[in-house]
C-alpha cells in the first residue's frame, strides 16, 4: 500500500520519466519515452500495477502526433495510473505489448481499426470492429464524418422538405 | 404503385390466417431489443396475440429490426431477410431505422432502412415502449388482413433497386440461398 | 491417424442463445470447442466520434446509449468526468440521488442476467419472472425521470430534478416486494433447482490468474474469492457514506457468479434503504450556466466505477472547448467478449457456450461502440 | 378396403387435431405458471395452417424424404397404439413393434438433417439419437417386466389385463415402473429436462432448424401425432386404457399436462448428463421392480 507521493517518489527512482503529475485522488499520470514504454510497463507490472484496464489513443492532429494511454490500476495500491507515450503522427507505427498483457492484442486491433496505428510484433491486425472500411481512419481527426455520412448515406426526404 | 388487393375469397382465408399466427424472428439488431423481453414476457405477453418467437430464420414470417444498423449488420440483415421464406413481413422499429435517430451523423449506420429492405411498418419511438410495439403488431395485423403488407412483394418487383442501394453501401453482397 | 472432425460454427449474430447482436465464431470436434475467435463490431455506432462532434451537455442523452443493459452507469461514468476534469462538487443531495438510481440499475440489471442465464440453460419460467420482476424497477425509474430504459437523469453537475417523497417511499415498497416476495421465489426455483446447480456448477470456470491477467472485473472476478469492487477501492456518490459487504465467492465457475449476483441484489436493497433513509435536504443540480456553452479547462481525467459486470471505465480529454476532444469507452466486458472468447471459450462444450456468455455477462454495445 | 382406409384416414386426422389441441392446452398451463396469460387454445391450428400457406425451400431429395419418413413413421405408429376404443392391430408383439417403428421417426428427422447440411441440426440429431440411448433402456426394461407380468407383448392385451376397476392398473401393480416409464416419456418426447435435441438457446431449435414453411407444418403435425402416440401409450400401459374415448383422451390429458408441468420448472440437462441420469436410478428402479415382480 504506498501513496501517491510515495509512489511518484519510486516511480522517479526507478523510472526515466518525462514528466508526472498527480491529477486528482487515486490518479496519477506519468509520461515515458516511446523506447522505454515496454520496459517501464514491464516494471509497472511486476510492482501490483496488473490490472490493464485499457489502451486509449489520441489524435493530437496539430502536433502532428498521435498519444497513447495505457490505463493501468492496482488492487494493493489502489492507484489508476496512466501512463503515455507519444508517437509520430506520419510513421503510426508503435511495438506491442500482447507479451505483458495477451489481452492488449484486441485493444491494439482496437486501435489499429481506428487510427491506423500499426503494432510491430502483433500479427493479427485484421478489421476487428470496422467491415471493409477503405477511407482513412474513422477516430483520426482529419476523417470528417459528416461529409463521409453526406456521401455514402442517403437522407431521408420528408414531405415539404428541400 | 398498386397496392390494389383483389378480392379473392381464398387470399381472404390465407391472410385471416397469416395474420393471427406471425413467428418473429429472435434477432437483436439493436438495442431496441431490450424493450423485446418485456414484450414476449409475462407483464406484456404478445404471445396472447399469436405472435411468439421463431429461433431461425427459415421458420420465421417477421424481422424485427430493433434499432440502428450498423454497415456489418445490415449485410447480416440481407442475408437473413433472404432466408426467410414468403410471405415475410419487416417491422422497422425505433427512430434510428426511420431517419438515423440519434445517429444520424454516425459514419457506420444506415439512416434510412426502406432504401435496402422493404419495410412493412415503423414504429417511432427511442426506444419503443411495449406498448408501441404491441400496437405496431395490431397495426401489422390489420395491414396483413387487407393484403397491404405486401414488401416481400415489391422487394421480389424491385430486386435490382434494392440491390443497387445495398451495394452502394456495402460494397458486394455475396448471396447464398 | 484419423480425420480432424472440425466443424465451424457460427453463434451468432442471429443465434437465439447469443447476448446481443455478436458472433463467435468456433470450430469444435464432436461436441467440444476446440478454438474460437469473437465477431465483434456489429452493433458499432462510432460513439467516439460522436461524442467529438458534440457539445458537452449534448452529449449525455447520447451516452446513456452505449450499453442499453444499465444505462445509468453511462450517464454517470460521463458526468464524473466532466466534473473531474472541471473539478466540479456536486451537491450532497445529488450523489445520493445517485446512487439510489445507480444501486436500482444495478438490481434490475442483476435480475435480467439472472433471467438471461436460466433462458441459457432453458429455464423459461423463471427468465419470464426475471423480466417480470424487472419491470418493476422500470416503473420506479419511469416515474423519476420519464423513460423506461435511457433516462438520461444524471447530468453533469448533478441530476436532472427531485426526487419525490412519495417516489422513495415506492421505492422502498418496491424494496420489501422484492425482498419478501420476488427474491424467495427465484430462490425456490432457481438456487434450489438441482438440474441448474447442475448446469452451473464447474461450468465457464474462470480462475483468478486468468481473471487477472485479462483485466476481468466486478462479479466475474469477485467470484474467483478477490474482494474487489470499485464503489470501495475508488469510491464515488455517495458510497462512502453507506455501510455494504462484498460477497465473494471460491469456485469461480457460472453457479458461484450467479449466487454472488443474487447476494449482491441484497446487499443494494441494504445500501438504497440506508440512503433513502438518511437522504439529505438540499439541491440537487449546479447551475453551470448556459447548457450549450458548458466549458471545462483542459485536462484528461480516466474515471471508472463499478457496473453491475465490473469496472465501467471513461477516459475523456477535453482542450478547453466547447466539445470533448477525445471520449474513449472503456466497457466491462471488453477483456471478456474479445481476448475471453480466444483463450477461454476452447475445451468448453456447445451447449455450455450460451451459459458462458451470459454467466460472463458479455454485452457487445460497450466494446463495439 | 375403402373402409379400411377411410378409417386410417380417420384415426390420422383425429390425433393431429387431437394433437394439436394438447399443445394449446399445454401451452396455456405453462404460461399461467410464467404468469401470462398466453396463446388461445387454437393457436397451433393456426401455426400449422399458416405454414402450410408460406412459400417452403427444399434441400435437396434427401431433406424431402426424410421429412416425409419422419411424419409417415409417427402416423404408421400411431396404428399399431389402441386410442381408446379404437384398436386398429391387436395382433401379439405390437408393443416391441411400436417401440421400433417410434425410432423411425427420429431417423427420418436424421435424414433430413443429412440433406439440409447445417452443423445445429446435425448436432441437434446427434443428441436426439444419443438421448434415445438412454431412455430406451430403462424403458425396456419396465417393458419386459410388463409383458411378463401381463403374459403378452400386445398392447391390447396389456390393456384388456387392467380392466375391472382401478385395482388392476399397473399404476397399482408395478408403481416403480409407472414412476420409471413416466420420467422415460419425457425423454420419449423431448420435454424438459430432456429437451437438448431442440434446445432454442443453444443450437436453434436443432433438427428442425432448416425447417420453413410446409417442412415445418409437417414437423409441427409429426409432433402433434407424437404426443398423442406416447401419451396414449402410456395411458394403455399403465393406466388401463379405456373404452371410452372421453375418458381415455382425459386420461392423456392428465400424463401430457402432468409433463408439461414438470417441463416447466426444469432447466434442460445436458445430453450425456441425462443419458447417464437414466441409467443411473431410473435403471436401478425399474431393474428392482422386475426382480420384484419375477419373484
Amino acid at each position: 500500500m504506498r501513496s501517491e507521493n510515495e509512489l511518484i517518489e519510486l516511480l522517479n527512482r526507478d523510472l526515466n520519466l518525462l514528466s508526472v503529475k498527480k491529477l486528482r485522488k487515486q490518479n496519477i499520470s506519468i509520461r515515458l519515452e516511446n523506447e522505454e514504454l515496454v520496459s517501464g510497463l514491464n516494471y509497472l507490472k511486476s510492482h501490483s500495477y496488473i490490472h490493464l484496464a485499457t489502451i486509449s489513443c489520441v489524435d493530437w492532429i496539430e502536433d502532428n502526433q498521435f498519444e497513447l494511454i495505457y490505463h493501468l490500476f492496482s488492487y494493493e495500491d489502489k492507484i489508476s495510473l496512466s501512463v503515455k507515450t507519444k508517437i509520430n503522427r506520419q510513421k503510426s507505427r508503435f511495438v506491442t505489448i500482447k507479451n505483458l498483457w495477451g489481452v492488449a492484442k484486441y485493444y491494439e486491433r482496437d486501435i489499429h481499426d481506428f487510427f491506423g496505428i500499426k503494432f510491430t510484433g502483433n500479427d493479427n491486425m485484421d478489421e476487428l470492429i470496422l467491415e471493409n472500411w477503405n477511407e482513412i481512419p474513422p477516430m483520426r481527426k482529419d476523417f470528417k464524418t459528416r461529409q463521409y455520412v453526406d456521401k455514402k448515406y442517403d437522407w431521408r426526404q420528408y414531405h415539404g422538405q428541400e | 404503385m398498386n397496392n390494389k388487393y383483389e378480392s379473392n375469397k381464398w387470399q381472404e382465408v390465407i391472410n385471416w390466417v397469416q395474420k393471427r399466427s406471425l413467428f418473429m424472428l429472435h434477432y437483436c439488431t439493436g438495442c431496441g431489443a431490450i424493450e423485446l423481453p418485456p414484450t414476449m414476457t409475462s407483464r406484456y405477453d404478445m404471445s396472447r396475440f399469436g405472435i411468439g418467437p421463431a429461433a431461425t430464420p427459415r421458420q420465421a414470417d417477421i424481422l424485427l429490426i430493433t434499432g440502428y444498423l450498423s454497415t456489418k449488420t445490415l449485410r447480416r440483415v440481407i442475408y437473413t431477410y433472404e432466408q426467410m421464406q414468403d410471405p415475410k413481413f419487416v417491422m422497422g422499429f425505433g427512430s434510428c431505422t426511420i431517419n438515423g435517430g440519434m445517429y444520424w451523423d454516425s459514419y457506420n449506420t444506415i439512416k434510412q432502412l426502406d432504401k435496402y429492405i422493404p419495410v412493412d411498418l415503423y414504429i417511432a419511438g427511442c426506444m419503443p415502449r411495449p406498448e408501441a410495439i404491441l400496437e405496431g403488431f395490431l397495426k401489422l395485423k390489420e395491414k396483413i388482413e387487407t393484403g397491404n403488407a405486401d414488401g416481400y412483394k415489391k422487394y421480389n418487383k424491385e430486386y435490382e433497386t434494392y440491390k443497387k442501394n445495398q451495394e452502394k453501401v456495402l460494397g458486394e453482397v455475396k448471396r447464398r440461398q | 491417424m484419423g480425420k480432424s472432425k472440425r466443424t465451424e460454427m457460427f453463434f451468432g449474430p442471429n443465434h437465439p442463445g447469443v447476448p446481443g447482436n455478436y458472433g463467435i465464431n468456433y470450430f469444435y470436434e464432436g461436441d467440444t470447442v476446440v478454438s474460437a475467435e469473437p465477431n465483434p463490431g456489429h452493433l458499432h455506432r462510432g460513439f467516439e466520434k460522436l461524442m467529438e462532434e458534440r457539445e458537452w451537455i449534448k452529449n449525455t442523452p447520447l451516452v446513456c446509449r452505449i450499453c442499453v443493459m444499465e444505462p445509468d452507469i453511462n450517464e454517470m461514468v460521463y458526468a464524473m468526468s466532466f466534473e473531474a476534469i472541471g473539478e466540479i462538487k456536486i451537491p450532497k443531495r445529488a450523489a445520493y440521488i445517485r446512487s439510489i438510481i445507480l444501486e436500482l440499475a444495478r438490481i434490475q440489471a442483476h435480475i435480467f442476467s439472472i433471467g438471461g442465464n436460466c433462458g441459457a440453460i432453458g429455464l423459461y419460467t423463471a427468465m419470464q419472472w426475471g423480466v417480470l420482476t424487472r419491470d418493476y424497477i422500470l416503473d420506479i425509474f419511469e416515474e423519476i425521470t420519464g423513460g423506461r430504459v435511457y433516462h438520461i437523469y444524471i447530468r453533469p453537475g448533478g441530476v436532472r430534478h427531485d426526487i419525490e417523497d412519495v417516489t422513495l417511499q415506492k421505492i422502498l415498497d418496491l424494496l420489501n416486494d422484492l425482498e419478501n416476495n420476488r427474491m424467495p421465489e427465484f430462490q425456490k426455483l432457481i438456487f434450489e433447482n438441482p438440474i441448474a446447480q447442475k448446469r452451473w456448477k464447474n461450468t465457464a470456470v474462470l480462475n483468478q490468474e486468468d481473471a487477472l491477467s485479462l483485466g476481468v472485473t466486478g462479479p466475474a472476478l469477485r467470484a474467483t474469492g478477490l474482494e474487489h469492487d470499485v464503489r470501495k477501492l475508488m469510491p464515488y456518490a455517495a458510497y462512502d457514506q453507506v455501510d455494504f459487504k462484498v460477497p465473494t465467492g471460491e469456485d469461480g465457475d457460472a453457479w458461484t457468479r450467479l449466487k454472488l449476483k443474487k447476494d449482491e441484489i441484497f446487499q443494494s436493497i441494504k445500501i438504497i434503504r440506508q440512503l433513502v433513509n438518511n437522504i439529505p435536504a438540499g439541491p440537487v443540480s449546479l447551475n453551470l450556466g448556459n447548457a450549450l456553452k458548458y466549458k471545462i479547462p483542459a485536462g484528461e481525467a480516466y474515471v471508472k466505477i463499478e457496473s453491475s459486470r465490473g469496472e465501467y471505465g471513461y477516459y475523456v480529454v477535453s482542450d478547453g472547448g466547447l466539445k470533448p476532444y477525445r471520449v474513449h469507452v472503456r466497457g466491462t466486458s471488453t477483456p471478456l467478449g474479445l481476448y475471453g472468447v480466444e483463450t477461454l471459450l476452447p475445451g468448453c462444450r456447445i451447449e455450455d457456450v450460451p451459459v458462458w456468455a451470459h454467466s460472463l455477462g458479455i454485452c457487445p454495445p460497450e466494446f463495439d461502440r | 378396403m375403402i373402409l379400411n382406409i377411410f378409417g386410417f384416414l380417420m384415426m390420422a386426422f383425429s390425433a393431429m387435431a387431437l394433437g394439436l389441441l394438447f399443445i394449446g392446452i399445454a401451452r396455456k398451463v405453462v404460461a399461467r405458471v410464467q404468469k401470462r396469460i398466453g396463446p388461445p387454445f387454437y393457436q397451433p391450428y393456426l401455426d400449422v395452417l399458416k405454414l402450410f400457406t408460406k412459400n417452403s425451400i427444399t434441400h435437396g431429395f434427401i431433406f424431402d424424404f426424410g421429412a416425409i419418413m419422419a411424419f409417415g413413421g409417427m402416423i404408421t405408429t400411431l396404428f399399431f397404439v389402441p386410442v381408446g376404443p379404437f384398436v386398429l392391430y391387436g395382433m401379439n408383439g405390437t408393443l416391441l413393434l411400436v417401440i421400433y417403428l417410434m425410432a423411425v421417426a427420429y431417423l427420418g428427422m436424421a435424414m433430413a438433417t443429412v440433406g439440409s447440411g447445417n452443423p445445429l441440426a446435425s448436432v441437434g440429431i446427434s443428441r436426439a439419437l444419443t438421448q434415445m440411448l438412454g431412455y430406451e433402456l430403462p424403458f425396456i426394461v419396465v417393458l419386459l417386466t410388463l409383458i411378463y407380468s401381463s403374459n403378452t407383448s400386445s398392447i391390447i392385451g396389456i390393456v384388456q389385463a387392467q380392466q375391472s376397476g382401478f385395482m388392476n392398473w399397473n399404476l397399482i401393480n408395478i408403481p416403480i415402473g409407472t414412476a420409471v416409464a413416466f420420467i422415460a416419456l419425457l425423454g420419449l418426447m423431448g420435454k424438459k429436462p430432456f429437451d437438448a435435441p431442440v434446445a432454442p438457446s443453444e443450437i436453434a431449435s436443432g433438427p428442425v432448424v432448416e425447417h420453413g414453411g410446409k417442412y415445418l407444418a409437417f414437423i409441427m403435425l409429426q409432433h402433434a401425432v407424437s404426443v398423442v402416440v406416447k401419451t396414449a401409450l402410456f395411458v394403455d400401459l399403465f393406466l388401463g386404457g379405456g373404452n371410452n374415448i372421453f375418458i381415455f383422451i382425459v386420461k392423456m390429458l392428465i400424463v401430457w399436462l402432468l409433463a408439461a408441468l414438470i417441463g416447466s420448472i426444469f432447466p434442460r440437462f445436458k445430453v450425456e448428463e441425462g443419458v447417464l441420469f437414466y441409467w443411473r436410478w431410473p435403471l436401478i428402479a425399474a431393474l428392482l421392480q422386475a426382480v420384484i415382480i419375477i419373484f
